[in-house]
């Protein structure tokens, strides 16, 4: 039936070319839309991902828009409904997706800069989607940091990618974990103790903070004592992104829809939104 | 076959855990019982303390099956009690919700319990497969003794819209009247049902029995009236205790019942026994039809009579309506004043005569209280009924045996989880 | 757009002569109250009512709003619904026409919402003024509500004898052509006026403030420990909410049919209000707190959409407070605010 | 997909185990997904080879517990039915009463040949996956849980309160009927069915995961409602969510 009206809550299906186990509770899946058509995503954007009959959650896209491949990426845990029926498909299988949607990293305000990022636990699966976007226009920044922390050795994301950025011409990595098991030998701990062994050069740095709520605080207090201007650190903000159009209400922080003004915010933004802290 | 051990654990298709027990030493049965293995619930304890609003409200929670049924003999106990009489519409609203669960009591028995047995096969299920038509039209007749509930009632199972001296909400006239449209559609599939159970065969056993249930005047009595045998006497349902005892017999956590003879049998058959000239002229034409005439001592014939019920219900239902509808129902002022003392309420349930008997304070809170549940009294009359028809058995294999002796239990429609609670409770008659 | 009149006599015909061709909705009598009722007849409408127990948005937004249904089969397929029956809301008070004319703008803003902007666009708004205040916690005058300013096609107000007729667009001048209606003359106009100046005087405020201030009052009192105060009479029920006629806020969800593997995806009308409006899959809720639960709700209503749109998302109407058994009244937050 | 599933009743009125037959519009369709192979109420199969189990019912007796944790074992995915079930439901009633008593009244010198121990609800022995509130179980609900675990996602059950539903459905307050109502501490899911029919909740779904008690008795108390009369409401079908708290 030809409508004058579009939905943008029907999404549009794609498929899952590949599927595979990332850690015990993370999947990693490469998707392509049915029409072949590019995603067209910022890095730090999410999509709404379908599964037809249980629903639908919003995911972080984690690969960057200069990928080659003919899709783009997303790293998943199974910790709800349609998360869950998402790890029990198989490959081959058709989604629905929406979006991309919010606003990601803001690439040009970037530009230039020093980048440091700062990951904890899932938080490395939108940052990767910048990280890599930064190693394949590396001339475009300056140094590039990550600091990754996780919960256990296991956990880790994209053990071999990390080794890959490491390889990468000034590309400082280093990661930390919570429980250390018997074959950790790096560093053990909360992610701002890895803050005393970088080397940045304050005014210079773009600080980007991706992770659980509770890392927030800390690490904005490290990054201001080490002189990173307010103006220039980024937030990525989690919250229930249920319409990702501005509609339903779920992700709404004082008078701001997250999915529509961020998951990305600027520091000196969220320091006046009460309740996004 | 001179030697027999039967042991049916938890018989199927009735509703509570019973298990069947049989032995036959040289040809001599020594024992044939029904064990009711049922939890035992204690409703006359936990109606201890409570107030006059809320016992419907828990003695609804006895039976899923027959909660209308439980929560009209509680309604009827109390308004004994505290000497209310409810008004004329209270009344039709309450015989036509009784239609209505005699509609879904009936056919859910007679054609998901019994109907398997009956077609030679293990349940509804594969019924489904084999005779779909028929399930269909089982699911059309019992969606409309449901929906005659929930419109009425509010729902089916634990009715919510019931209380003393009237209902807390009435049914839109509208509903109503459509819902007497399709009463008078499921004529057609009654008729096909008819046509069915000509087709069926049922076991040939008699047995001479005594037969209790309310006496109708001018009406089939479901809702009141004395009691009535058919070995002749009668009595007052509020002097029930004088007529009929109970006895605990272990291991059945449901008690026995009995009234002048060892056993007596309560329900479709002792109703269609005791009131056929009473029933409306299409369901006696039913029972023209399928050969029921009265007196009938075969148990087996429960089922037609609750097809014979069903039809009378069907219609009945419509005509309550039509009186409903003809003088325009009004919102009704329901004053109850508590006063201590005894009150009875008995109804017909589709299994049988159910009697509730409450004993008040002046607070109205519940001091003592006793249900006497249908299945409860048919347990003796099953049990005699089992050792009547075992010697005529025993020529046939083991299974076979089991086989109709599962289906004699059916046949009184069990509902066992009912039975599980009861003994005389010594009342204070001053 | 002009202004009309149609004698009380005609309104009857008029009504009964839009049933066959528009579903028609208006006020009826339930017991002691009212609701939004299709109507087969406008015998069955209730003009002098006072409000209903949920506003009309219900006919807009309804609480159950399938948005597409996925056959499995060769695909999946996907098929939007869309409702396009034509409706007519009759009888709307000038507090709920504010209501639906805020809701206009916030589904229209942004990625707009077809679901809504179908309905929408198939639906016809015929108001009808009330006479007086509806009751005691109604405060639409404080709230810049007593006449309608944008949202209706008709809007009746009782003359007596007949009805001064606002036509708002030209959908409503396209009704009005249906017969009953006349050009209002000097003298409607002079009553219509007058009647407009009556109610104006029968209506007292019921805030102790100007409302222009309320943005500002609300942002100033972010932490005021009457947040905390107000926990005490909260359930978390979401009744507030529910009778609100700006509120829109949703969830979405997936239902199966059984016999097929096709399934339904819907929204149905969520609540800020509920414990768990805010927690994400993980765990985490983000305003799991009753008294932050509390302020957003009254935050949203005084002050968000004051500043985006310039209308408040409370039309004064008093349905929260009458709906909340511990009597949390947004009119006395307000003025308990401002201290 | 199809699933093989039990349906088990313990202490309870069956009332539960019987709505999983009135959904008259939906049964073929359901019996079509789902094969009953162990249902004594309404077939003779007895097989211990199950998917999902359905317990109907409170947990009384000694030998239920061992029965129950076998079926546990069994089934994939467990699904406690209706208020016994769920929260042992109105028979914890009997809880208020002593024990021997209790034996006494009902069975009188023959009490000594029956068990009977507290009321408990099927989780205080076995993990249970799902629920299905209300007394009798909603039969919606029913299909949606059904269907939801063929589908593989997490039922639609909510966790607010029933006055939630109950202004959606435009319903006049009950409290406004002058009536007392446990609607704002207990689950929705019913359709606010009594006060629909202007009855006040008996709160038979249980509570919402964490119900503003004190608010609520706040509501009751300015209704006019004594000590006494709250109690009595809080122990009709929560008796035993008070017991593991604070008994009410």
């Amino acid at each position: 039936m030809n409508h004058k009206y579009v939905s943008p809550y029907v999404p549009r299906l794609a498929e899952l070319v590949t599927a595979r186990q990332l850690t015990s509770r993370e999947k990693f899946f490469e998707v392509r839309l049915q029409d072949g058509s590019a995603l067209g995503h910022q890095p730090g954007q999410f999509v709404e991902v379908s599964v037809f009959g249980v629903g639908e959650a919003p995911i972080s896209v984690s690969s960057s828009p200069t990928s080659q491949g003919l899709g783009f990426e997303l790293c998943v845990r199974d910790a709800g409904s349609v998360t869950h029926a998402l790890h029990e498909l198989p490959e081959g299988s058709t989604i629905g997706i929406r979006g991309p949607y919010g606003r990601g990293f803001p690439l040009d305000e970037l530009k230039g800069n020093d980048l440091l990022f700062v990951a904890g636990g899932l938080g490395l699966v939108p940052m990767r989607s910048m990280i890599n976007y930064a190693v394949d226009n590396r001339a475009d920044f300056g140094r590039l940091t990550l600091l990754y922390g996780s919960r256990t050795p296991a956990d880790l994301l994209f053990a071999d990618e990390t080794e890959r950025w490491r390889g990468t011409p000034d590309f400082h990595v280093a990661t930390t974990v919570d429980l250390a098991d018997g074959a950790w030998t790096g560093q053990v701990g909360p992610i701002t103790k890895l803050f005393g062994g970088v080397a940045i050069n304050p005014v210079r740095t773009s600080a980007l903070v991706v992770g659980p709520p509770v890392m927030f605080r800390f690490v904005l207090k490290s990054l201001l004592m080490m002189g990173v201007y307010e103006s220039r650190v980024y937030l990525s903000l989690e919250r229930r992104m249920k319409c990702g159009v501005g509609k339903c209400g779920h992700c709404q922080i004082d008078d701001v829809y997250v999915c529509q003004k961020g998951p990305v915010f600027p520091y000196t933004r969220v320091r006046k939104l009460p309740e996004a802290l | 076959m001179k030697n027999l051990d039967i042991k049916v654990e938890h018989v199927t298709r009735v509703e509570g855990h019973g298990n069947i027990v049989v032995k036959v030493r040289d040809g001599r049965v020594e024992d044939a019982r029904l064990d009711i293995v049922e939890s035992p619930r204690f409703f006359e304890v936990m109606l201890q303390g409570r107030s006059w609003q809320e016992a419907s409200w828990i003695t609804s929670r006895i039976c899923g099956i027959c909660a209308v049924t439980h929560s009209t003999a509680s309604l009827k106990a109390t308004e004994d009690a505290f000497g209310i009489v409810p008004s004329a519409q209270t009344v039709l609203l309450r015989k036509l919700l009784l239609d209505g669960e005699y509609i879904q009591s009936h056919v859910l028995h007679v054609y998901f319990l019994v109907a398997p047995d009956l077609l030679g096969v293990g349940s509804v299920v594969p019924l489904a497969g084999t005779h779909i038509e028929v399930v269909r039209m089982a699911l059309r007749l019992k969606k409309l003794g449901n929906d005659l509930c929930a419109l009425v009632g509010g729902r089916h199972v634990h009715p919510v819209a019931m209380k003393v001296n009237g209902f807390t909400s009435l049914p839109e006239p509208a509903g109503l009247a459509s819902a007497r449209e399709r009463l008078v559609a499921a004529r057609a599939d009654l008729d096909a049902t008819v046509e069915l159970f000509k087709t069926l065969r049922i076991p040939a056993f008699t047995r001479e029995t005594e037969y209790l249930s309310l006496k109708g005047v001018d009406e089939y009595p479901l809702y009141d009236g004395d009691m009535m045998s058919s070995d002749g006497y009668v009595f007052k349902p509020r002097g029930y205790l004088e007529s009929i005892k109970e006895t605990v017999v272990p291991p059945s956590s449901a008690k026995h019942v009995a009234a002048r003879r060892d056993s007596y049998m309560v329900g479709a058959l002792a109703r269609f026994n005791n009131n056929h000239g009473l029933l409306h002229k299409r369901a006696k034409a039913v029972a023209d039809a399928v050969g029921l005439s009265a007196p009938c001592h075969n148990p087996f014939m429960i089922n037609v009579a609750q097809l014979v019920e069903t039809v009378h219900c069907v219609e009945h239902a419509a005509e309550t309506i039509d009186m409903l509808l003809g003088s325009g129902m009004s919102v009704e002022v329901s004053d109850v004043r508590p006063i201590a003392g005894r009150g009875v309420g008995v109804v017909e349930a589709p299994r049988g005569t159910l009697y509730h008997d409450y004993t008040y304070g002046a607070d109205g809170m519940i001091t003592g209280a006793n249900c006497i549940i249908p299945t409860g009294q048919n347990l003796a009359n099953i049990e005699a009924d089992m050792q009547g028809i075992l010697p005529g058995l025993l020529g046939g294999t083991e299974a076979d045996v089991a086989q109709t002796l599962k289906m004699l239990v059916r046949a009184y429609d069990p509902c066992i989880s009912c039975a599980t609670h009861s003994i005389e409770v010594v009342f204070d008659r001053g | 757009m002009g202004l009309m009149a149609i004698d009380k006599r005609d309104l009857s015909a008029f009504i009964d002569g839009l049933i066959p061709q528009w579903e028609v909705v208006a006020p009826v009598p339930v017991e002691f109250k009212y609701a939004f009722r299709k109507v087969g007849s406008f015998q069955d409408v209730a003009l002098d009512y006072t409000n209903t127990m949920l506003p009309p948005k219900k006919f807009l937004l309804p609480q159950r709003d399938e948005l597409f249904s996925c056959n499995p089969e060769g695909g999946p397929s996907l098929t939007p619904r869309f409702d396009e029956t034509p409706r007519v809301l009759f009888g709307v008070h000038s507090c709920d026409v504010h209501g639906i004319w805020l809701l206009d703008d916030i589904l229209a803003e942004g990625c707009s919402d077809p679901h809504y902007l179908c309905r929408r666009s198939n639906t016809l708004i015929i108001g009808l003024d009330c006479k007086g205040p509806c009751h005691d916690n109604a405060f639409c005058k404080d709230m810049g509500t007593l006449k309608p300013a944008g949202g209706f096609d008709l809007f009746l107000t009782d003359l007596g004898e007949r009805y001064a007729v606002q036509v708002g667009t030209g959908a409503g001048t396209a009704l009005a052509e249906r017969g009953g209606f006349y050009m209002a003359d000097f003298e409607v106009r002079e009553e219509f006026f007058a009647a407009w100046q009556k109610k104006q005087s029968g209506f007292p405020n019921r805030i102790g403030y100007d409302t222009a201030a309320l943005p500002n009052i609300l942002a100033e009192s972010y932490d005021d420990i009457i947040w905390e105060a107000l926990e005490m009479r909260c359930f978390d029920c979401g009744a507030c909410t529910t009778v609100c006629p700006t509120c829109y806020c949703f969830d979405v969800l997936d239902e199966n049919d059984i016999g097929t593997d096709r399934s339904i995806r819907y929204r149905r009308w969520d609540s800020c209000q509920l414990q768990d409006f805010a927690a994400v899959a993980g765990g985490a809720n983000f305003r799991g707190k009753r008294s932050d639960r509390l302020r957003h709700r009254l935050l949203r209503k005084g002050k968000y959409f004051k500043e985006k749109f310039g209308r408040f998302a409370c039309v004064g109407c008093g349905r929260c407070g009458r709906s909340c058994l511990l009597h949390i009244d947004v009119r006395d937050v307000f003025n308990q605010l401002k201290g | 997909m199809t699933v093989r599933a039990g349906v088990f009743a313990f202490t309870s009125c069956e009332g539960c185990s019987l709505i999983t037959l009135e959904v008259e519009d939906r049964l073929l369709e359901i019996l079509g997904r789902v094969e009953f192979v162990n249902f004594r109420e309404a077939i003779d199969d007895k097989s211990d080879d199950y998917d999902i189990a359905f317990i109907d019912g409170a947990i009384t007796r000694e030998h239920e517990v061992g029965e129950l944790m076998k079926i546990r074992e069994r089934a994939a995915i467990l699904v406690a039915m209706g208020a016994c079930a769920v929260q042992g439901g109105l028979y914890f009633l009997k809880e208020y009463h002593e024990p021997g008593e209790t034996l006494a009244y009902v069975y009188g010198d023959k009490a000594g040949q029956f068990d009977t121990m507290p009321v408990r609800p099927v989780s205080q022995y076995v993990k249970v996956d799902h629920s299905l509130y209300g007394c009798p179980i909603d039969k919606r609900e029913f299909v949606e849980v059904v269907t939801a675990l063929l589908s593989g996602r997490r039922p639609n059950i909510p966790d607010y309160p029933v006055c939630n539903e109950c202004r959606m459905s435009e319903n006049i307050c009950v409290f406004e009927r002058g009536l007392a109502c446990m609607g704002p501490v207990t689950r929705a899911g019913c359709g606010a069915i009594c006060p629909s029919r202007h009855v006040g909740c008996f709160g038979c779904r249980g509570m919402v995961d964490k119900p503003a008690l004190d608010q609520h008795r706040a509501v009751l108390t300015e209704r006019g409602l004594t000590e006494e009369e709250i109690t009595a409401r809080y122990r009709m079908f929560n008796g035993h969510w008070g017991s593991a708290h604070e008994k009410p």
